[in-house]
């Protein structure tokens, strides 16, 4: 995007899990959950997150929002590096950043109507109370496709869709300007995701928020976003403009995660996939490069070293030692 | 794993000791103290002989210095003497012991031989006519006050054989060692063996809606392979924790029982240390059971690790 | 069972029906659904969560949950039996024995107390007098075939120490053990990540080649029907709406609703795609099974229907040849392409 | 194939059980032993809080003339041995047994509540500090516990309350803490976090009225043994004292002296204990079959 | 028949007695099971239900003399007797024994509750191994009567009190085996007692059954051969007759009286009048009808006869307020004190009845709280937990207290002394009326039996009219043997005295 300053600025963004044992609950080992990331994103754009379940995806957006707390790294909202924060100080940024969640049956509390639900937001930052407050709801419920009158039903009451349509319309009542959106999509049917993700579109081109859009669907990242990062094992390891991205990858994983995608077309036969195995365990991640146990290009270098993030063009960036355009050298 | 143990070691001591501050706490808050009791049937209390007594029985010290004395005491296997019978603690409670774990054992077997069972039978055909009949009878048995249910069975057995179990330490025969005991723990084990029926059952038709228990149908396999081979073995681990809450609650229930039946077991010792203020024993008793339960809690677990692959290899 | 069936026919399902009665109405979960499989070929159910494409899977098992479940009608037969009349035990010699599945979830479907290689046992010894050591050693084959590495040492294992791939294949090596006529795949990926699922796709149709197995693969991912399906069915609210081979399908859907269906999925872009084409949208929601509307339970949602949609339940036509459709308009779409 | 009554069998299913009579009807044909239950309680509510009126004499006093009077017309269910109306003193019972019951539940589930939500929500040192104290109550025997604590607080309504109560936190308190932990790792939680919502609030406002259905099923079924719980504490004569005709006691001391020469004081308080007992034991099943999912058959 | 020797003679207990001293104790708890183990000098005679002087019988001592001014008493001992553990027996152990319960000695026992019995004693002197001297400070017949009872034994000097609780030594016809709290008590034959040929037993055993029913039952089905004696209740003793009708069964008055004791130190209690119209609203037949379906006793403070030795003549009774049998009557005169002292039925007065947490002390508080309500006293039960009894009433923290006065002999300096004397600290009310106590010492002091009679009833009276702690009734119990059980005799005028078993056998 431009040079202008980016609303998000993720810096270095490590997220460890104490894996606790032992007679005092004593630290025995560490989930590298989010080992290093590092991104940034400008107003009224998509940056699409994509990775492997385990992968850190959900880490990274929920510690972005300081939901759980970084090990370390910085998070600048607007230049202002929230992490280091307290929770009152962190409250008024609370406005300017939204999350919509994976599982909409989850994500209500099944105990209050959508319009309270829809509502609480506002009071608790003190926006609008009584009719004030029930107008505001009424027009999100508008704006996200659901009629005023289902204010008052319970979640159990209205459809999967509809449900993450209500938890859309909570991230939206505060006015946010980014919103990260943790697998919004991904237990919906096919032909409603089909309306969400519409409805995103939509709500951004009117209000130009910026989505953090997670997704383990490459063609659903792939749609919404502008820009995508494929993260493996807590770390990114290419980042590049969507379509730079699809018609070039660079690193072997993202090759691998492309092919891997059974395409909707029986005349496209299908190869054989290119990697085998799973993906280790983020609590002893491989050394060097954590991809080299699966890649079938790895080099003796890839199992020592780490490669960091290298541009490899406009805006494109990829971390691998074989990051010289195909990575199929040897 | 052996940090799981040791773990766990860690933190039964934490409880333990916090019981042995709770309950030592408790007693010196009970108004009135053995001498009191001593001197009840004397039919007055002559404060000078009281204060007497009280120094020689150290209850003026300061309560701290009470405690660290029978804790330090406990830590060298002293457990002070009984104010009552002025024997030993240990003598006193020691030959108790055998006779309240025999009775808690055979309750136990009793009821899990009879619960576990039943409680299949019940969830396996849940909705008939038998299930239904199992689940009244069960919940009957947790209605039914167990003191009530222990003179039911001393009446029966008086008006019926023309005897009754009366707990003898050296039984003659066979028959009558196993009336003595066999009687009572099926007194307080009918509560248990409710309770484990109750939960087998529920847990039963847990386990038989999972996907696994699909899987096996789908493999061909029978509903007898179906229901004890896949079912039970999953099932029968929430069980095996309640039978070990269960174990706690055993010792109530067998306070009332060795009352009603007059069986001197360490339940009904301990009731009746409790009316006569006599510390050393009720301390001990009290830090002897709760040592018993939390023990056995351990062992349930490990039971649980044992059966249940997940838990023996992640923490 | 006199009437004949075409040599290679392995199963051939006629007009099931299975219904669930429960406190809110009747559920016809699989309403007068018919399809019929061949030896070696993939068919493929596709359908939105709650069509009923599990429980055509189960009624062919015999597995429905009754109560609340039960087959109310049609036939299922399989290599000549219809399995509906069997008798339990007749049926208990069946199943994993000559119809084998694999269910969705990996994760659940494993009994987590016992070691992998005994639940493959289990599957053997249950239709094959082998002893023990002999089950044994093919249940490590089995582990194998299935490209489970180490298999001597996984079978040792539990489920909880295997990974949701593994499992997995776990799974299949149980359901081939005995080398069933037909494999039912019950959306055997859908919980697994797209690398591991390409693995996991790959080793069942190769397995289901290699030993001439009828697979039906149940999905609700068209791309993955695209690349193992030799025929397809599309169902919706508990019927069979349309059937053809892939290729047809793929070209010229005849049903508005797979049609819609296509064009709902966002494809990976390709290099010469335009910026944001908006995704095309099914209006409305799946209905619920018990409150069909009368007539076409798509009509809602289809913006081609007309009146006679919403009164008249259209029959399957065999619109073009081996391509069927339940659509009044069924006919001007296929002359429209 | 078998022959199907579609409309028998959605009958069965409860499909015509429409609105929310209609539903009740129908759980109520569905859980018959609920139901029975329910029935049961209802009446024992009722007699508690009628008892001034059902009963037919003061249930307090003496009569020497018809001691030990059998059951007759006058006397429904006979007289005890200082002539009270056994029949006044069960319907008066009624109300201290509601009373321990209902008392030592909500004090208990209250108490368990707050140390379950505090030490599931704010884990961290407060979890395991107040994991601690529910596994010392745990590893104490409930009657023990009782018998300490009605022996340290004399025998009193109150104290035997708040003895009968102690020992049902630990019980409450783990289900609650469980329950919390599960609630806190729901999105709906995160959610209210990420709206900066205060944690007080959180717990009190999305995590505490979640975890209402599985308190009320405890709590039924923790009522039943807390009148038995009284039942036996009064046996051991710890139990509520004269001259509140508790049923525990009336039981535990006819049993001693009358068993065989006047049952009917043995008989009535026993019925009436089973009966409460049972009635809150069968409802508290029927209530977890249908408020806990996971039961459902 | 001719007595067979042999048999251990199996006997329940109602509970777990706390120590095995018999001078330590003060209930019957500890003499049933201990007293066969102990001699005393003078005995009364076992097999007559009647405790009076004259069925006093020598034991140790083969015979005792008064001096002329009565104010010594001396005891010749037996010179073949033997302690169980082998030592002899002599007059050391007799002076050893009532130096200790004066209090005068080097060792002392944990508790001493009767110490006042020999508070006229000067000392008690030896002459000689085998003869032994109390020397009074004043003339007190019924010091023999005390001597004789079975809370009098002599102990050895050689043990330290300690091991009399636990492990007592004594010269009698029976030797202590064990005691297991809460579990048994085992006795066993003494080959080496004195007199020869007995005892019949080769032992006792004694059960510990806390539970009645349970203890009841295992009686009716021949776990045991007799009841724990006094303890039957009189239902239960129908109860017993209905299922073993072969059950020989007594019931006897065992010199208990259950009483009122007031605190007539605060309000509203200060009020004689208030006390007056307590006094007069009891019922006594309905207290009888209800705890003894009509098997008790009106009397004063001695046992009323024809058990009692000491009990006023009925019209002398009766002439007592509140003793009339027109209760009716009584209470109207009752309410008119009532209300004389402000109170009426509009303004009822608020009280609390204090009493233990036992049975014979809970029941007949009940029936006082719903007699009293005649009297417009709304009174409420506070039932006080053993241990908190006596602190709470030396506390004087109660208004009414209904108490339970056991009688170790029927005699009057035991019952005045303990609970009606100025400073006794068994005198819980604080009673202190300086003429009845000269009257007192002067029954004390008097020899002559009928003049001492007339003392005593007068003394009687005085104390009922004062309403210090009015009596309401006396109890009756019942025991219960298997008719082959021979030679076991209930006493009728006292339950501590009657245990000795020396010659108790069993006809099987
Ligand atoms: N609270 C936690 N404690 C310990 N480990 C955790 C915790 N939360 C997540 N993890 C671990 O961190 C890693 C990253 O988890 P995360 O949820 O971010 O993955 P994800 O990419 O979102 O996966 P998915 O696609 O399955 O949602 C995983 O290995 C997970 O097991
Ligand atoms: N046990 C059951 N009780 C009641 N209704 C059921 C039951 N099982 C399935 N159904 C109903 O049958 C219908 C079909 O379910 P089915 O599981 O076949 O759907 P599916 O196509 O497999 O969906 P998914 O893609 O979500 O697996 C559903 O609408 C469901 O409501
Ligand atoms: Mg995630
Ligand atoms: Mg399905
Ligand atoms: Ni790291």
């Amino acid at each position: 995007m431009t040079e202008q300053r980016p609303l998000l600025e993720v810096t270095d963004l490590v997220k460890h899990y104490a894996v606790r044992g032992g007679v005092l609950r004593r630290q025995v080992g560490t989930v590298h959950a989010v080992d290093g990331v590092s991104f940034s994103l400008g107003a009224g754009e998509t940056l699409g997150l994509v990775g492997e379940s385990g992968c850190g995806k959900s880490t990274v957006a929920r510690t972005v929002l300081r939901l759980i707390e970084p090990t370390s790294g910085a998070i600048r909202l607007d230049g202002e590096d929230i992490a280091p924060l307290s929770k009152t100080a962190l409250r008024p940024y609370r406005r300017s950043m939204q999350i919509v969640f994976q599982d909409p049956f989850a994500s209500l509390n099944p105990r209050m109507t959508a319009g309270d639900i829809v509502g609480e937001p506002l009071t608790v930052h003190g926006i609008a109370t009584g009719a004030k407050k029930q107008e505001r709801v009424a027009e999100l419920f508008q704006q996200v496709g659901l009629r005023p009158d289902q204010m008052k039903n319970f979640p159990h009451q209205f459809s999967g869709g509809q449900r993450q349509r209500i938890c859309i319309a909570r991230a939206l009542s505060l006015g946010p300007r980014l919103i990260v959106c943790d697998e919004p999509v991904s237990a919906l049917d096919v032909s409603i995701q089909a309306q969400v993700i519409n409805l995103l579109i939509d709500l951004q081109r009117k209000q130009n928020f910026s989505y953090l859009f997670i997704a383990h669907d490459l063609a659903v990242v792939a749609h919404i976003s502008h820009r995508v990062a494929v993260m493996y094992l807590g770390r990114i390891v290419e980042i590049a403009n969507k379509h730079e991205l699809f018609a070039n990858p660079r690193h072997p994983y993202t090759q691998a995660l492309l092919a891997s995608v059974p395409i909707a077309d029986p005349k496209a036969k299908r190869s054989a996939p290119l990697i085998d195995g799973d993906v280790p365990s983020p609590v002893n991640p491989p050394p060097g490069c954590a991809f080299h146990t699966r890649c079938r290009y790895a080099i003796n270098r890839c199992k020592t070293e780490r490669p960091a993030l290298q541009a490899a063009g406009t805006g494109h960036q990829v971390a691998c030692w074989l990051n010289d355009g195909t990575g199929r050298e040897e | 794993m052996f940090a799981y143990i040791v773990r766990r070691l860690f933190l039964m001591l934490v409880t333990l000791f916090g019981i042995s501050v709770i309950i030592f706490v408790l007693l010196r808050v009970v108004p009135g103290n053995i001498v009191d009791i001593l001197f009840d049937a004397a039919g007055f209390v002559d404060p000078a002989d009281k204060a007497n007594l009280e120094r020689e029985l150290g209850l003026s010290q300061p309560i701290v210095i009470q405690y660290l004395h029978w804790i330090g005491g406990l830590l060298h296997g002293d457990l002070g003497y009984s104010y009552v019978s002025e024997k030993p603690a240990l003598e006193e409670i020691l030959p108790r012991i055998p006779i309240t774990a025999r009775l808690a054992g055979l309750a136990l077997l009793f009821s899990a031989s009879i619960g576990i069972p039943l409680g299949v039978i019940s969830a396996v055909h849940q909705g008939s006519k038998l299930d239904y009949a199992l689940r009244v009878v069960s919940l009957s048995g947790l209605s039914l006050p167990s003191f009530w249910l222990g003179l039911l069975v001393l009446m029966a057995s008086v008006s019926l054989f023309g005897t009754m179990p009366i707990f003898n330490p050296n039984p003659k025969t066979w028959l009558e060692a196993i009336t003595i005991y066999a009687v009572p723990a099926m007194a307080v084990g009918f509560r248990s063996a409710a309770l484990t029926m109750r939960i087998t059952r529920s847990s039963m038709l847990e386990i038989l809606r999972q996907d696994y228990i699909r899987t096996a149908r789908a493999k061909g396999a029978s509903e007898a392979s179906v229901n004890y081979h896949h079912a039970l073995k999953n099932a029968v681990l929430p069980v095996i924790t309640v039978i070990g809450i269960e174990a706690a609650f055993l010792i109530g229930g067998l306070i009332v029982t060795e009352t009603v039946f007059n069986i001197p077991g360490i339940a009904r010792f301990l009731v009746e240390a409790l009316r006569w203020r006599d510390y050393p024993i009720v301390q001990n008793l009290v830090m002897f059971i709760a040592v018993v339960v939390v023990v056995v809690n351990f062992i349930v677990d490990m039971l649980y690790a044992a059966i249940d692959p997940r838990i023996r290899f992640g923490d | 069972m006199s009437e004949a069936l075409p040599a290679e026919t392995v199963l051939d399902v006629k007009n099931l029906q299975t219904v669930f009665f429960t406190n809110s109405g009747l559920f016809r979960a699989v309403d007068d659904v018919s399809f019929s499989v061949r030896r070696g070929e993939t068919l493929a159910i596709v359908g939105e969560s709650g069509c009923g494409k599990s429980v055509s899977a189960l009624s062919i098992m015999r597995l429905v949950p009754d109560p609340p479940g039960r087959i109310v009608g049609g036939s299922v037969t399989l290599e000549g039996t219809d399995l509906l009349k069997l008798d339990d035990a007749a049926m208990r010699s069946i199943r994993g024995n000559r119809i084998s599945m694999i269910f969705q979830e990996p994760m659940t479907s494993l009994n987590p107390v016992m070691r992998i290689g005994d639940q493959i046992i289990e599957a053997v010894r249950l239709h094959q007098k082998v002893s023990s050591k002999e089950a044994w050693k093919q249940a490590v084959d089995m582990l194998r075939l299935v490209r489970i590495p180490e298999p001597e040492r996984r079978a040792q294992e539990y489920p909880h120490q295997l990974s949701g791939g593994m499992r997995q294949r776990a799974m299949i090596a149980m359901a081939l053990a005995c080398r069933p006529a037909l494999l039912i795949a019950d959306e055997p990926t859908t919980a697994l990540d797209v690398t591991i699922q390409a693995q996991i796709l790959a080793l069942i149709v190769d397995l289901q080649q290699r030993l001439g197995t009828g697979l039906i693969l149940i999905t609700h991912d068209l791309g993955v029907v695209a690349q193992t399906a030799q025929r397809v069915i599309v169902m919706y609210a508990g019927k069979k709406v349309e059937e053809a081979t892939v290729e047809s399908l793929f070209e010229t859907p005849l049903h508005p609703y797979t049609r819609g269906l296509m064009a709902s999925i966002p494809a990976v872009p390709s290099p010469d795609a335009k910026e944001d084409v908006r995704l095309v949208e099914i209006p409305g929601m799946v209905p619920s099974l018990t409150r069909l509307p009368p007539g076409c339970a798509f009509a809602p949602r289809c913006k081609l229907a007309v009146d006679r949609c919403r009164q008249e339940y259209p029959p399957l036509d065999e619109v073009k040849s081996n391509h069927w459709a339940a659509c009044w308009r069924a006919g001007e779409m296929a002359e429209a392409s | 194939m078998a022959t199907i009554n579609f409309d028998s069998e959605l009958r069965r299913a409860g499909a015509n059980a429409t609105g929310g009579w209609g539903r009740l009807a129908f759980l109520a044909q569905r859980h018959v032993l609920g139901t029975v239950g329910l029935i049961i309680m209802l009446l024992f509510v009722l007699t508690a809080i009628f008892a001034d009126l059902i009963s037919r004499y003061d249930p307090l006093t003496v009569d020497s003339a018809h001691r030990l009077a059998p059951p007759s017309m006058l006397h429904w269910f006979g007289t005890d041995s200082f002539g009270r109306d056994v029949w006044s003193r069960i319907i008066h019972g009624a109300r201290i047994s509601l009373a321990v019951g209902i008392g030592s539940t909500t004090l208990g589930a209250t108490l368990g509540v707050i140390v379950g939500l505090a030490s599931g929500y704010l884990s961290g040192w407060v979890d395991l500090v107040f994991q601690r104290v529910t596994d010392i109550l745990q590893s104490l025997p409930l009657l023990v516990l009782a018998l300490v604590m009605t022996a340290a607080l004399g025998p009193s309504l109150p104290n035997v309350i708040l003895a009968i109560a102690i020992p049902l936190i630990p019980t409450v308190a783990r289900v609650i803490r469980a329950n919390t932990l599960a609630l806190r790792e729901q999105p709906f939680v995160e959610a209210a976090k990420s709206i900066g919502m205060s944690e007080m609030r959180i717990a009190l406002r999305h995590v505490l009225p979640n975890t209402i259905a599985p308190l009320i099923v405890l709590a039924t079924a923790q009522l039943g043994s807390t009148i038995l719980t009284e039942a036996s504490l009064s046996f051991l004569g710890l139990g509520i004292p004269e001259p509140y005709p508790s049923w525990g006691r009336m039981l535990s001391e006819s049993a001693a002296e009358y068993v065989r020469t006047a049952p009917w004081l043995v008989i009535f308080p026993g019925i009436a204990i089973s009966l409460a007992v049972f009635g809150t034991n069968l409802f508290g099943d029927a209530l977890r079959d249908i408020l806990d999912p996971r039961q459902r058959g | 028949a001719e007595p067979k020797s042999g048999g251990i003679f199996r006997i329940y207990h109602r509970d777990s007695p706390g120590s095995a001293s018999i001078h330590e104790g003060a209930t019957y708890s500890v003499n049933i099971p201990f007293m066969p183990i102990f001699n005393n000098l003078v005995i009364f005679d076992q097999h007559i239900a009647q405790n009076s002087a004259s069925t006093i019988r020598p034991e140790l001592a083969e015979s005792w003399a008064w001096s002329g001014d009565n104010k010594t008493l001396t005891f010749k001992l037996r010179k073949d007797v033997k302690w169980h553990d082998g030592k002899p027996f002599t007059a050391a152990d007799v002076k050893c024994t009532f130096d200790m319960l004066m209090g005068k000695s080097q060792q002392k026992f944990r508790q001493n509750p009767r110490k006042s019995w020999y508070d006229q004693v000067e000392e008690v002197t030896t002459n000689g191994d085998y003869e032994a001297s109390f020397k009074l400070k004043r003339p007190q017949p019924a010091l023999l009567s005390l001597l004789a009872s079975g809370y009098s034994p002599v102990y050895p000097c050689h043990v330290s009190p300690a091991e009399m609780r636990t492990k007592p030594i004594g010269t009698g016809p029976f030797k202590f085996v064990e005691f297991k709290a809460n579990e048994s008590i085992k006795l066993t034959k003494n080959p080496d007692y004195f007199k020869k040929g007995l005892p019949y037993l080769d032992g006792i055993e004694f059960t510990i059954i806390p539970n009645r029913s349970t203890a009841i039952l295992g009686f009716v089905s021949g776990k045991f051969d007799m009841t724990f004696p006094t303890e039957v209740s009189i239902p239960l003793l129908k109860d017993v007759k209905s299922q073993d009708p072969t059950a020989v069964c007594v019931v006897e008055p065992n010199n208990v009286s259950t009483n009122i004791i007031i605190n007539s130190t605060a309000p509203p209690f200060n009020n004689l009048d208030i006390r007056r119209a307590l006094a007069l609203a009891l019922d006594r037949k309905a207290f009888i009808q209800i705890m003894f379906e009509g098997q008790g006793d009106i009397g004063g403070t001695m046992e009323p006869a024809p058990d009692g030795l000491w009990a006023m003549p009925k019209d002398m009774l009766e002439s007592i307020p509140g003793y009339g049998p027109d209760v009716e009557k009584n209470r109207e005169e009752a309410r008119k004190l009532m209300q004389k002292a402000g109170y009426g039925p509009d303004k009822h007065l608020q009280i609390k009845v204090s009493t233990r947490n036992i049975a014979v002390y809970r029941d007949p508080a009940i029936i006082l709280i719903d007699q009293i309500k005649s009297i417009y006293i709304d009174a409420e039960l506070d039932v006080v937990d053993t241990a908190q009894w006596f602190p709470k009433i030396a506390r004087k923290d109660y208004s009414l207290g209904l108490n339970l006065t056991g009688n170790a002999v029927d005699e009057p300096d035991q019952s005045f002394y303990e609970n009606y004397a100025c400073g006794s600290e068994r005198n819980y009310t604080n009673y202190c009326n300086k003429d009845i106590e000269k009257l007192f010492d002067q029954q004390s002091e008097e020899t002559n039996l009928d003049k001492r009679k007339k003392l005593v009833w007068e003394i009687d009276k005085k104390l009922q009219e004062d309403v210090a702690r009015p009596i309401i009734f006396h109890a009756r119990t019942g025991t219960c043997w298997k008719p082959y059980v021979k030679n076991v005799t209930i006493m009728s005028n006292s339950s501590y005295n009657g245990y000795r078993y020396e010659d108790v056998w069993l006809d099987k």
